[in-house]
């Protein structure tokens, strides 16, 4: 699959990720285009289903960014979501779901740059790992029927 | 033990003090069975032997059960935890319930309140048995790709039948996340995708919460080891955040450690 | 294989009419020619409306077999399949199966009187009864009309109400609870049971059907045997959750009914019979 | 019926014959100690030393889940795709007389008004190949039902175990008749074999009769919600039931393609009939432990003409809290 583009879906929060994504367009840094990106108030409301639905939908990779530790609008939004995600993370790899496709990170509103440097980055692992074939074939919808993966 | 037990619960029913007493009695196939003792001549049919394992804290939230009365409740380790899980959570408040305890040798424990109950089973050290560690560590010791298959072997029995979720005390949501469909968070049908969802969330829904009583995994009518996956995040819990007062994901400390966010 | 009675017509929205700010009427054509011609129903049949990729729900045919071409239904928007409903344009494709279930056995009346009384959203699966007694309105004595809505907007098909007001040989009453009229509103004013009782229509040879909320079913029935109606002689649908529509899947499965295939239509005689789980 | 008998090392050559001709084999297979139908290839991963199977064979004709309609959206339209739900040509092997007898039910049910394409085909490309219980425990009641532990009833062909080394080997089908062919030297002409000596003695512990008449009056006895108190309300009697035959129905999408499935539903779970209006016919657990008791035993009798129920014990084996079916119709029998 030499020309296989990864799809990446990032849940963003709203005050730091996703205006130091709006930072890296205005700075006309140009980074990989395989990234959509899903606004939401603050990483502490990014439930972990969310995540399960991307990949369920056909997601390649995920990213999870939002607000350093006390920068957050919300006072504790991260703090509680990093909890979440030491919990999560060890969970799915337990269940050996590929934790190489999921990317945590803290990005504020004026790294634009890091922000770039975190989708390129992310687009060339999981590029790398190629698409989430095992995930997908779990869905009869995307089941190849010769196989009968979906059982 | 026993014959104390069925003292005292009749004391409590003749006493008024409950409507009814959930306790053990004798089941078929050589088992036991919950048994809801209603009439004070009736507690003769409570026992208690080492098959009583069933986590009976699961019927103070069935609204079938609310609706005899207040109930005095039989009471191993597990289930004090239980009912003290309840209480943090607001289902279970000073009153609603009387405890016939049962200390973990056996012994029969009469608790004034419900807040003694709860600082006694605190005071229990909540920790992963030797074989639980081991057989949680078997898994960790796989590759990931092993992981995979090896719980895809298992999740390919599950029928979604939910008596890991109907028999978890801690599970007593009205409508259940899986019952939503305005998004369809879980696919419905027992095929992979639904059922790697359905173990993910229920696993996560208890994390911090579950006390490791076993009944998910004695329910489940295909012997899915579903315990494992909350054994598993009580482990983390435990290495990652020490004891907490409150459980787990409802608070946080600000140098909470990791290593993967960059 | 044979045939897979799980595979919908396709139809084409011809026409949406919003009813109520959460109520639309779709007018439905098929896509296909042939299976236009071949397709038939009765009073009181419903069917399974399909929206892809949501799930199907099930509503009346709320049109009549008398008026050929095209069926009609009538929804609220309430769950997931409804809203997805709700959200389609005219020419869009939906699926349709059926039709399914009994009938109002329409035929028996003839030379008969005929009450209908209905409440809200529940107007529709009696309006392909109003519509095909009009189409032959010769076989029928007189023909009454009580509906009702808990506010002037919450009444369904408005236009057609006027209609059936101008109507000569219809007595049409329409009312609203108390609190829901408008300034302008020129209907009764009260709860359908007691407009009824004061309206007072004849009982003798009269059918009556009657469809609502189970709140006023409860308090209309004593109303309607006040006045001489016997439970054989009041018909109505019942509302059950339903997915196969063909009496398989056995959520409408009440005691030795199955309300998709050996209703929706009853008699209260019959329902009288059944266990009290609808 | 033809008798023939066939030695128990001949059944492995049965098995490459029945594969070589183009059918898969099902058979009970242990895994962590569910003994499930599985697809096997040899006689050896046949599951021993059990009573019943864990999980009913009911998932040859009616899977946990299935395609009822595949499409695609194209513009405004939509396009039927054509369903990749096709029957494989199987044998299951191993089931009990009690399964056996249930597909008859499940046919039933599928059978009436609008025959199901997929039940039928599925049933016209299974030959069954029944194992006569040798042994039954508390919970077996087939003999209550009309069954038994040697009945023929829905097997194509019936072994029974005589010794260690031999089957009898019971023609009951022209199926059956095509499988035997495929192998005809591998059976030999049976003498006069007295079955039941080998099949295990199962008690009557009720008058089916006598409960079909007796349960429509007991519509309101406080009898369902004194037994249905420990019930939690999950899926587990029906989804192993050899004759629940109810189903829910999701369409599930990826991008413009989407298919319908039909899957397993059970009348015990809380939301099986409740309306989106928040109206619930049935909202407490009493009620609906007693539909599955009045459907079975009464509402089917009186539409399909036979039980919903074979005695096989399942439910009862399989229940988290020990709801035990023959002791509570027992025990409904009691109640005055």
């Amino acid at each position: 699959m030499a020309d296989f583009e990864p799809k990446i879906i990032a849940f963003v929060c709203n005050w730091c990720t996703y205006a130091g994504a709006d930072l890296t367009g205005t700075s006309r840094i140009k980074y990989a285009s395989n990234v959509r990106v899903v606004r939401l108030p603050c990483t502490g409301r990014i439930d972990f289903m969310l995540l399960m639905k991307a990949f369920g939908r056909g997601a390649d990779g995920v990213i999870v960014s939002g607000c350093h530790p006390n920068d957050c609008h919300y006072t504790s939004g991260n703090f509680h979501a990093r909890r979440r995600w030491i919990v999560f993370r060890s969970l799915i790899d337990f269940m050996g779901i590929d934790v190489r496709r999921v990317h945590f990170a803290w990005v504020s509103a004026a790294e634009g740059a890091k922000w770039a440097d975190l989708v390129n980055r992310v687009v060339s692992e999981v590029r790398a790992l190629g698409p989430y074939e095992g995930y997908k074939r779990l869905a009869p919808v995307r089941a190849d029927w010769r196989t009968r993966d979906a059982g | 033990m026993q014959d104390n037990m069925r003292r005292k619960a009749k004391e409590l029913l003749s006493g008024g003090a409950v409507r009814v007493v959930i306790g053990y009695g004798e089941g078929s196939g050589g088992g036991v069975r919950a048994l809801f003792v209603r009439k004070p001549e009736d507690a003769d049919r409570l026992i208690y032997d080492e098959r009583c394992v069933q986590n009976l804290a699961v019927y103070l939230t069935r609204r079938e059960v609310k609706a005899l009365g207040k109930p005095a409740i039989v009471a191993r380790v597990p289930v004090m935890r239980t009912i003290r899980q309840l209480m943090i959570e607001k289902q279970a408040a000073e009153g609603d319930l009387a405890v016939i305890g049962v200390s973990s040798d056996g012994s029969l424990l009469d608790f004034p309140d419900l807040k003694s109950m709860a600082e006694y089973v605190s005071s229990i050290p909540f920790e992963l048995s030797s074989d639980e560690r081991a057989a949680v560590g078997k898994l960790e010791k796989m590759t990931a790709g092993e992981r995979w298959d090896w719980w895809r072997g298992q999740f390919s029995r599950c029928i979604k039948c939910y008596a890991c979720r109907q028999s978890c005390p801690l599970c007593y949501c009205e409508r259940c996340t899986v019952e939503c469909n305005q998004p369809q968070w879980i696919s419905v049908p027992s095929h992979g995708l639904g059922n790697l969802e359905w173990h993910v969330m229920r696993a996560m829904h208890l994390a911090g919460r579950c006390v490791n009583c076993g009944d998910c995994s004695r329910a489940c009518p295909v012997n899915i080891p579903l315990n494992l996956l909350t054994q598993k995040i009580i482990k983390d819990i435990s290495e990652e955040f020490g004891d907490t007062e409150e459980y787990a994901l409802n608070t946080f400390k600000p140098d909470d450690k990791e290593d993967f966010i960059r | 294989m044979g045939k897979n009675e799980y595979k919908p017509y396709l139809m084409r929205i011809a026409e949406i009419t919003e009813e109520t700010p959460d109520v639309n009427t779709f007018r439905l054509e098929f896509t296909n020619e042939e299976e236009a011609g071949g397709f038939s129903f009765n009073a009181g049949q419903f069917g399974e409306y399909s929206v892809f990729g949501e799930g199907e729900s099930t509503f009346c045919i709320a049109s009549s077999p008398t008026r050929k071409g095209y069926i009609e239904c009538t929804f609220r928007r309430a769950g997931r399949v409804t809203k997805a409903l709700a959200a389609r344009e005219v020419g869009d494709t939906i699926g349709f199966r059926g039709p399914y279930g009994n009938v109002f056995p329409i035929g028996d009346w003839k030379g008969k009187s005929l009450l209908f009384v209905s409440g809200g959203i529940a107007l529709p699966p009696l309006r392909c009864v109003i519509w095909n007694a009009l189409d032959l309105r010769e076989d029928f004595k007189d023909i009454t009309i009580v509906y009702g809505a808990r506010s002037v907007q919450d009444l369904v098909y408005k236009k057609e109400l006027e209609e059936w007001r101008a109507k000569p040989d219809i007595t049409l009453i329409t009312t609203v609870d108390p609190g829901g009229e408008t300034p302008e509103w020129k209907g009764e004013i009260g709860f359908v049971p007691t407009v009824l009782e004061k309206a007072a229509p004849a009982s003798a040879d009269t059918i009556a059907l009657l469809c609502g909320p189970p709140i006023m079913i409860k308090l209309t029935l004593p109303v309607l045997s006040a006045l001489g109606f016997s439970p054989g002689n009041i018909f109505t649908t019942l509302e059950n959750r339903m997915k196969c529509g063909i009496g398989k899947c056995g959520r409408c499965n009440v005691g030795k009914y199955f309300v998709c295939k050996d209703g929706p239509v009853f008699t209260f005689a019959q329902v009288d019979e059944l266990p009290a789980e609808y | 019926m033809e008798k023939m008998t066939i030695q128990a090392g001949a059944i492995e050559e049965l098995f490459g014959r029945i594969r070589s001709g183009g059918r898969r084999i099902l058979a009970p297979v242990d895994k962590s100690g569910a003994i499930v139908f599985d697809e096997i290839s040899s006689y050896g991963q046949v599951a021993s030393g059990y009573i019943q199977t864990t999980l009913s064979a009911k998932e040859a004709v009616l899977p946990r889940f299935e395609e009822i309609l595949r499409f695609r959206s194209e513009g405004k339209g939509v396009v039927f795709e054509e369903e990749s739900n096709k029957a494989l040509p199987t044998v299951v092997f191993g089931l009990r007389p009690c399964d056996a007898r249930s597909l008859s039910v499940v046919s039933a049910v599928f059978e009436r008004d609008y025959p199901d394409p997929f039940v039928r085909s599925k049933i016209e490309n299974t030959v069954l190949i029944g194992v006569s219980c040798a042994q039954s425990d508390e919970y077996c009641f087939c003999t209550s039902v009309g069954g038994g532990p040697g009945d023929t009833t829905g097997s194509d062909l019936l072994l029974t175990r005589i010794d260690d080394a031999v089957f009898l080997a019971e023609i009951i089908t022209e199926k059956g008749e095509s499988i035997v062919s495929m192998a005809q030297e591998l059976f030999a002409r049976a003498g006069d074999v007295d079955k039941n000596s080998h099949c295990a003695k199962v008690s009557r512990y009720f008058d089916l009769e006598e409960l079909g008449k007796r349960l429509p009056a007991m519509f309101d006895s406080p009898v369902w919600d004194g037994q249905s108190l420990r019930c939690l309300g999950c899926g587990t009697c029906s989804f192993v039931c050899p004759s629940c035959t109810c189903f829910d129905i999701q369409d599930e999408t990826d991008g413009p393609r989407g298919i319908r499935l039909r899957c397993w539903d059970s009348c015990g779970f809380a939301q099986f009939t409740l309306h989106t209006s928040g109206h619930n016919p049935r909202e407490v657990q009493g009620k609906r432990w007693r539909q599955r008791i009045m459907h079975k035993f009464s509402y089917q009798p009186g539409g399909l003409g036979e039980a919903g129920c074979v005695g096989c014990g399942r439910c009862s084996r399989a229940c988290p809290v020990d709801m035990n079916l023959l002791q509570h119709i027992q025990e409904i029998l009691e109640a005055d």
